[in-house]
């Protein structure tokens, strides 16, 4: 990796975006590389659309402005599919998106030609594999899937210690986040 | 109770030198205050007014144990963060030594800028003493009215004009405020009582967790009376029921003297010059207002306090 | 033991404290700054820490607590925002002149009105003047370093000070980053136990402090205070030789980047000097002698260093996220463009205010600095000292 | 610039600050180290009326003591010992609260001219 790989996430205030990108910058940074993770706040609650960032390196990041030009752009709520999730994407894009649809389906509503496309039905995975519609775990797995950054074995492992860290009263809540992680990897739709 | 002789024996905590006004109130409640800590360590804070700028003069200091101000409005909390430390560095043995905490505030900085402060301190229940020092105004700026002063006085900011006979509202209740707090300990004292307030600050120093003591302390520049008779002043003030005296403890409130018969305001009023204008004719109705006020009162601490309803025999 | 985490600037400063284990901290939640209040509180309820938490009611009452706690003899901290600060304003200058070493994070925030909650530096620059040491943090390593040395440098006998660590609210307080933490062990023998000389809870020597301090004296308490300033400077010094040798991380008084044999320089403080470092890595790929000077110290002002880092460059941008209205720029320009003044070389140093309220610093808004600075140089001449960077004009 | 004096109130706990002290040399902060310190201002001619002790009246009741603003009434083992002159304002509350009127306040002019008359008749 030899440039400062940027991620957006879009999502709506709740959905746990904010929480995604940080679990995802720390469980990276695991792995020695250089993580930055960072929503933007605004005055939002409750079912707004939000942003949050992610910054990943090799090498110390020093910038600190706001995310432009994202490499991978992740969307959390398919409602929230438009020109804002293309804005600034370079045409070799990534899109990962939380959706029953198809990725050419997607990819006719985003009205893009280049750039690959991945969807994944986050909101029944999560409500299979932890009982509640919270996508942001699911999405993570299939981060892993469709930007080949990190070895799938090695992230799971850093999740679990992640998990284990923030719900030490929970081993339910545990199992089923990572069970949403490993389903999304498989289950992840590209094109 | 312990005698005056007993009394005289413990350590002079807050000595002559300092530059209060001859025959200010203030010497004397403090002094009184201070002698009922007995032979504990005490740390004083204070709020800015005529007793700190007085007392603390660089280089020097009338206290002859640890002192702090900081600003105005803050006596409570800096006092506060004192006895803060004292917890913390006792629990973890860096000091061994027992304290008492006070903290003096004038009527400025206790019920008006600090009262927030005051507040607050005493909702988070740390174990000190704050005791307001109520003269009735701002007086270390000059005599300007506080939420303190009485209805009718004449000050700077009040001043008695031909259109407006003095300061127009009636005096914050704010020992019942402070009882409101739910504290341990809350009384009002008057020096003319001196076994009253020795009896209290000791309760004040005794009781685990905050207490408020606010005691009636004239200041001769702005109340305008013959400066010796400070102690009949005060004593009028509780016979007329202006300043009754009264404690509430755990809840729990308690008449300390019912006067034995109806001693109208104007008794209180006639002897100091802030209210000589209401003598005047054409100003009878503030002196009836204020006596409404007072007899009011007067029934509502009776109920609060169990005691049957009834004004003194006239 | 080095440990490497990932945590945001606010997660850091908390955990800096926390390893500090201050015997009080009194505190007032305001956003961005809370975090820190409610993760130290968590350290409190949970008993992985001595400090007796005061919840005080305001930020002033925060600060009056915090002055109280540390002239009774106590190692104590509070922390702040924005209009937390202004609040507590005049018990900094309080703090200050009672010679307390009270230590106190600042997450950056602009001051109302109207009312924002985003990044500026105005906070921090109300207080330039109240005689407190002031470092700023470039993100959240500089944080948690700058916590625990703030320590040291507070109760340094020559100084007996207040600091204040300031960090970019949301920029640095609320993003995650990488960074390396130092075992409990090792901070804790660092910052050692506080012995003060002088406290109110030495029952054999009282002491009055906060004295009545007229004419014949407050002048020469004032003398003191900027002598302790000045003192001030050496010791920040030997603390960051200190510190290097237990982290690794070099810390002075300021941080030249690539200024060695530099034309054009940056000087800005805090986040935004990360983004400007980024700048001139590409620039000096294309070959142009760019480089940043980031004051770690605003307050003692480090001008014999900055005369020093800058006396070999032709323009200087001096970038200021607060404004003064004085129409002649902001806080920074005045103290920067000051200290070169007595230089022999006629240095050309213009001024930008950038990123008032949270704008974003974007890198063409630096990039276009250091052409306008290359301008400069070209024509010899500056049209405008004060500059608006970011702003829709 | 000559180098700093880490011992200004510092190291040294200065105790009696005098004004021609310079700033290296005050104690630090305004703090005041020698406690109650202020009893050596002399206040006593602020008096314009000076309280007088009647030694045959007095019932030692140290009423007067528990009233007295300034601390200047000296009293020893429980019983009225003295004034403090060096520091009583003259405030006359003493008497006032004595129940047995055993003290008197006097002009100070008066006194000193009283003085005055009987140095002249020696």
């Amino acid at each position: 990796m030899e440039k400062v790989l940027e991620v957006r996430w879009h999502a709506r205030g709740g959905q746990g975006a904010k929480t995604a990108a940080l679990m995802l910058a720390e469980s990276i940074a695991e792995m020695g590389k250089y993580v930055q993770g960072f929503p933007e706040y605004g005055p939002e609650r409750m079912g707004a659309p939000i942003l949050a960032f992610n910054r990943i390196s090799d090498n110390p990041i020093h910038i600190h402005s706001n995310v432009i030009n994202p490499q991978i752009v992740i969307v959390l709520d398919a409602t929230l599919l438009g020109p804002k999730v293309t804005a600034g994407v370079p045409d070799d894009g990534i899109y990962i998106v939380n959706t029953t649809k198809t990725p050419q389906q997607v990819r006719e509503i985003l009205k893009i030609t280049g750039g690959k496309i991945y969807t994944v039905d986050a909101n029944q995975i999560s409500l299979d594999t932890i009982g509640r519609v919270i996508p942001n775990t699911p999405l993570m797995g299939a981060f892993v899937k469709a930007t080949q950054l990190i070895p799938y074995e090695e992230f799971m492992e850093n999740m679990k210690a992640e998990l284990t860290k923030k719900f030490k009263k929970k081993p339910e809540v545990i199992e089923g986040n990572l069970k949403a992680i490993e389903r999304a990897y498989q289950e992840v739709k590209g094109e | 109770m312990a005698t005056l002789k007993e009394l005289s024996k413990f350590e002079e905590r807050f000595v002559g030198g300092h530059r209060l006004c001859a025959g200010c109130g203030h010497g004397i409640s403090v002094r009184m205050v201070l002698n009922a800590a007995e032979d504990y360590n005490v740390v004083v804070g204070c709020a800015t007014g005529c007793l700190e700028v007085a007392s603390t003069i660089y280089p020097y200091t009338a206290w002859n144990c640890s002192f702090i101000h900081s600003a105005f409005e803050n006596a409570g909390a800096t006092i506060s963060g004192v006895e803060a430390a004292y917890k913390s560095l006792k629990r973890q043995g860096k000091i061994d030594k027992d304290f008492k905490f006070v903290a003096f505030g004038g009527d400025g900085g206790t019920y008006d800028i600090g009262f927030q402060s005051l507040s607050g301190a005493m909702e988070r229940g740390h174990n000190m003493v704050y005791v307001c020092l109520d003269n009735e105004a701002y007086m270390n700026t000059g005599i300007q009215r506080s939420s303190a002063t009485p209805m009718g006085a004449d000050t700077t900011t009040s001043p008695a004009g031909k259109v407006i006979p003095g300061k127009q509202q009636p005096r914050k209740d704010l020992t019942a405020i402070m009882a409101a707090h739910n504290i341990p300990y809350a009384a009002q004292t008057s020096i003319s009582n001196w076994q009253d307030v020795h009896k209290k600050a000791k309760k004040a120093f005794d009781v685990e967790g905050p207490a408020f003591l606010n005691i009636l302390s004239p200041c001769p520049r702005g109340w305008r009376y013959n400066t010796p008779d400070i102690v009949e002043l005060t004593k009028i003030a509780v016979e007329t029921r202006f300043w009754p005296l009264y404690e509430v403890e755990n809840g729990k409130w308690k008449l300390n003297y019912k006067p034995k018969k109806y001693v109208p305001i104007e008794e209180f009023l006639k002897p100091q010059g802030r209210f000589r204008h209401l003598f005047a004719p054409g100003n009878e109705h503030v002196i009836k207002a204020i006596q409404e006020e007072i007899d009011n009162r007067w029934l509502a601490l009776l109920s609060r306090c169990g005691e049957p309803q009834e004004l003194p025999a006239k | 033991m080095k440990n490497k985490v990932a945590i945001t600037g606010n997660e850091a400063v908390a955990q800096a404290m926390k390893q500090i284990n201050p015997d009080v901290v009194a505190a007032y939640p305001i956003t961005p700054q809370t975090e820190v209040v409610q993760i130290f509180s968590s350290f409190v309820s949970n008993g992985q820490v001595d400090t007796e938490f005061v919840t005080v009611e305001s930020e002033h009452s925060a600060m009056s607590a915090t002055i109280g706690a540390s002239a009774a003899g106590a190692r104590a901290m509070t922390a702040t925002s924005s209009q937390g600060l202004a609040l507590m304003f005049e018990m900094v200058y309080i703090a200050s002149s009672l010679r307390l070493p009270i230590v106190f994070p600042v997450v950056n925030r602009a001051l109302s009105g109207p009312i924002n909650i985003h990044c500026d530096h105005s906070d921090a620059m109300g207080i330039k003047d109240a005689g407190v040491i002031q470092l700023f943090c470039e993100n959240a390593q500089e944080a948690y370093d700058n916590m625990i040395q703030a320590v040291r440098i507070a109760e340094h006998p020559d100084v007996l000070l207040p600091v204040s660590v300031n960090l970019d609210g949301f920029i640095t307080s609320h993003a995650l980053d990488v960074l390396e933490v130092l075992d409990d062990e090792t901070v804790k023998n660092f910052v050692g136990t506080y012995q003060p000389e002088e406290y109110l809870l030495d029952a054999e020597n009282p002491v009055t402090m906060g004295t009545l301090d007229l004419y014949d004296f407050y002048f020469e308490h004032k003398r003191q205070q900027v002598a302790a300033m000045e003192a001030a400077k050496k010791v920040i010094e030997e603390v960051g030789r200190e510190y290097e040798a237990i982290s690794g991380r070099k810390y002075g008084l300021i941080d030249a980047y690539k200024l060695d044999d530099a034309d054009m320089a940056v000087v800005v403080l805090n986040s935004a000097a990360g983004s400007a470092k980024g700048v001139v890595d590409e620039l000096r790929e294309k070959g142009l002698k760019v480089g940043v000077l980031k004051p770690r110290v605003f307050r003692p002002f480090p001008f014999e260093a900055i005369q020093d880092a800058l006396k070999g460059v032709k323009a200087v941008a001096v970038l200021d996220r607060a404004e003064t209205f004085s129409t002649l720029g902001g806080p920074m320009f005045a103290d920067v463009r000051t200290a070169l003044y007595d230089l022999k070389n006629d240095i050309k140093v213009v001024n930008y205010v950038y990123g008032l309220g949270g704008r974003d610093l974007r890198l063409e808004d630096v990039e276009k600095v250091y052409d306008d600075l290359a301008n400069i140089i070209k024509t010899g001449r500056a049209d405008k000292f004060v500059n608006y960077l970011g702003l829709r004009e | 610039m000559t180098p700093f004096n880490r011992n200004f109130g510092q190291g040294k706990r200065t105790k009696a600050v005098r004004p021609d002290m310079n700033w290296e040399e005050i104690t630090k902060a305004g703090n005041v180290y020698e406690p109650g310190n202020a009893n050596t201002y002399e206040t006593g001619d602020w008096r314009t009326i000076r309280p007088v002790w009647n030694k045959d009246r007095c019932i030692h009741c140290l009423i007067c003591w528990r009233y007295c603003p300034d601390a200047s009434i000296i009293a020893t083992d429980g019983k009225f010992d003295s004034f403090d002159y060096k520091h009583c304002k003259g405030c006359g509350i003493c008497a006032n609260v004595c129940p047995v009127h055993a003290i008197d306040m006097f002009s100070e002019d008066e006194m000193d001219r009283q003085k005055e008359a009987k140095r002249n008749e020696e």
